[in-house]
């Protein structure tokens, strides 16, 4: 029923993504970004998207060209503005374009929350600031927190290095970043792989998303395969 | 509730005498549906297991921080650092992972399980649920997951007798033992009748040795039939 | 300064640790028990504890002989109630004994919320339950949560298997349950391990608990060996 | 505030001009304790990294899902999976962990680490940091980890030069771009001086070609000294 499905194309990865979607994409820069499943979701053509990212795009490509192709209503996200973040920076200007601005920290707790059924939580991070301007405040033991709230992913694409028959993944070094937190955040879960294994080949102690938060995988070096084959 | 149900009218099987809990068991693991990530309670809901067979793809969940729990380990397979809620030491098949309590809970909390099988001390008809505590003044008050599991999965199956030993209904319009969770049980499983309960109240899905009416006259609550 | 200390005796394992603490103590059942660390602290006479635990102690033995010998004043638990709980059982019926009855899953999340800096939060469990009772509560997009708070220790006792110079810790199986957790909750984190290994022999990708959140850390095998050299 | 301060004195370097950017980095580096924990916030403070001696034991937090990060890569140790909250290529010493986001942030947002050094716009005598917007009206924000770093850690050193381009003091009494965090700050590190900062105001430890009395004319606060 919800075990993780193992598909053989971009298409069928992002198959069924609705238009008003909002979808959490993993990556730090380039680090854990799902290249190839952004690519996929620009090819099957989902629009009004919100999109839940660390940034707003680089260049041309990317979430960038997801951007540029009109797809997205709503970015949330904490550092949209980078050296290379032109086409974000033309939409959001010409008010095209929605953005939450939200400190990193509550980005990822706040899909945590989500994740784990945590129904609002108070955080310390941007109290005073103008990131906390309307939202509930309380001082707890002294010390001056705001009310946040979870953010739920109807889809997470994510970008992992290895996959078991399980769906269990393992990560590499900090690509691993907000991978692990959007999986469980999301209603459906679709992760490129750099590599799968077979049942039992990862080390039950090292699993760092269990398969329960996993729905559909994407094997890259599968993917080269058959590319080099036809 | 997230799992439909097969039945398009409600089975009385009038042919035999009530479920033994191995049959009941039994009954339980047919309706998890293939694939499925599942709790089962300590206590009776754990035999469920035993009905599960190898190709069902269901994938077991133990609060105490392991998916993909194996069986009872045997003999040797004993480790005292694998074991399952009810402290019963376990086995550890390929494709397992570990994690801690806090996110072993937040899995539980955040809905990811689809079924979790629960006893119970008594289910209201909308699905309230009582199965910690006695309400007995000198008793010593333990909770453990009970209530994370009651609120946790997709769907709350609970698997109990259907009469207490004194011959009160343990299917209830509002329990009088100290609740676990509100509205959280969506499927009844008893020796006598398999239940649907919720919002809408009670609906009688299937009947063992007893019928639909009997059940009515024994219960003191509003029935409904598919 | 907050480096990971290798101590050589349960003595200094436990050393400081002051009446009235709160502490910490992992395990579930015996899995994670540590048990020479308890045994220590009964050694060691603090007094007036606070005991978080998931349980209250089973025979005559670890938490239930720290019961027996007085110095406790609460316990944080779960499920105080076992076949073998007597010691807990007599001293909380003759009244000597406060208990505040958790569920599991709060009892974890609370303990998280300490470590992660979060000062409360919005917990769909017990809602409705006589654990609730007293409890704020609020509806949140249609379903109802209770207001839960952190639960900070002063120490936290845990057992793990591995730990390496830098305080980086493996656990085994099921064994690791409240241990990484409780690491993050206490201003003073004391672990019991079965083996030590060199810097740079646990894979960085699987490490459980980072050493920043262990300051003490006693090998059980280096003790072994010293009992049976002396 | 948790790191004591060794100075009894208020000291005035009057026979040198105003620290470069390279004795300002090795100034951070000589008051940070052996074996913290330390968070370097991207641009200038990254650059205290090299004025901390192997033997410190002093260990590197990246708010991107690292503790124990090495130091910047070169040539072919440059990994795109390994990189600082700069996104700066680095390198995985022995002894490293890996953790996500959320878990990164909690250790952050925790009060785990020692010493969290950042680059700011202006700071108050109070120890308000802004640090990620100018406040000007076409700006498109953008935060990061600022608002996570800035509360965090049990001590946030600023480093920064004490006067803007202009002119102006960017130690001020009340910042006038937007905030970061609301007395956060504990130490700000200065071309000019180093001061404490805190709920009881500004106090000047130590000056570089510059007397307590020329930075009292210049600052629009009240300074005290040890």
């Amino acid at each position: 029923m919800s075990r993780a499905q193992i598909v053989t194309s971009p298409a069928e990865a992002v198959a069924g993504i609705e238009d008003g979607s909002t979808v959490l994409v993993g990556g730090f820069g380039m680090a854990g970004m799902p290249v190839t499943l952004i690519d996929a979701l620009i090819e099957q053509g989902a629009s009004d998207l919100t999109i839940v990212s660390n940034n707003a795009g680089n260049g041309d490509t990317g979430l960038a060209a997801l951007l540029a192709a009109g797809r997205v209503r709503k970015v949330i996200c904490s550092f949209p503005r980078q050296h290379d973040s032109y086409v974000f920076d033309d939409l959001y200007r010409s008010g095209k374009l929605e953005l939450e601005v939200v400190p990193q920290g509550n980005l990822a707790e706040r899909m945590r929350a989500a994740g784990a059924g945590i129904g609002a939580f108070y955080c310390p991070t941007g109290v005073g600031t103008p990131l906390a301007e309307g939202k509930e405040r309380r001082t707890i033991d002294g010390r001056d927190y705001v009310l946040e709230y979870p953010i739920q992913g109807d889809y997470a694409l994510i970008g992992a290095q290895t996959a078991d028959p399980m769906g269990n993944l393992l990560y590499r070094k900090t690509a691993r970043n907000f991978g692990p937190v959007m999986a469980t955040a999301a209603r459906t879960t679709i992760v490129e792989v750099r590599e799968t294994v077979g049942l039992g080949e990862i080390d039950p102690e090292a699993v760092v998303t269990p398969g329960i938060y996993v729905d559909r995988i994407l094997d890259l070096s599968a993917l080269a395969s058959q590319e080099v084959a036809s | 509730m997230s799992i439909a149900v097969a039945a398009t009218q409600t089975l009385e099987h009038l042919d035999r005498g009530p479920l033994s809990k191995d049959e009941l068991a039994a009954l339980v693991a047919r309706d998890i549906p293939q694939g499925s990530y599942v709790n089962l309670g300590i206590g009776q809901p754990t035999t469920v297991a035993d009905h599960l067979s190898a190709d069902s793809g269901v994938v077991l969940h133990t609060e105490n921080g392991m998916l993909g729990m194996g069986r009872a380990a045997q003999g040797d397979e004993i480790d005292p650092d694998l074991i399952n809620a009810g402290k019963v030491p376990v086995t550890e098949p390929p494709g397992a992972a570990y994690f801690h309590h806090a996110d072993s809970f937040a899995m539980m909390r955040g809905g990811h399980l689809d079924v979790c099988v629960l006893g119970a001390f008594q289910v209201s008809a909308t699905g309230d649920l009582a199965n910690w505590h006695t309400g007995a003044p000198d008793a010593i008050p333990a909770v453990g997951g009970a209530m994370d599991l009651a609120i946790g999965a997709k769907d709350v199956f609970v698997m109990m007798t259907l009469f207490a030993k004194d011959g009160t209904a343990k299917l209830v319009s509002e329990c009088t033992y100290p609740l676990t969770g509100v509205g959280c049980v969506s499927r009844v499983y008893t020796d006598r009748a398999l239940f649907l309960v919720g919002a809408d109240g009670a609906t009688v899905v299937e009947t063992f040795g007893m019928s639909v009416e009997e059940l009515d006259e024994r219960l003191d609550i509003d029935l409904r039939t598919l």
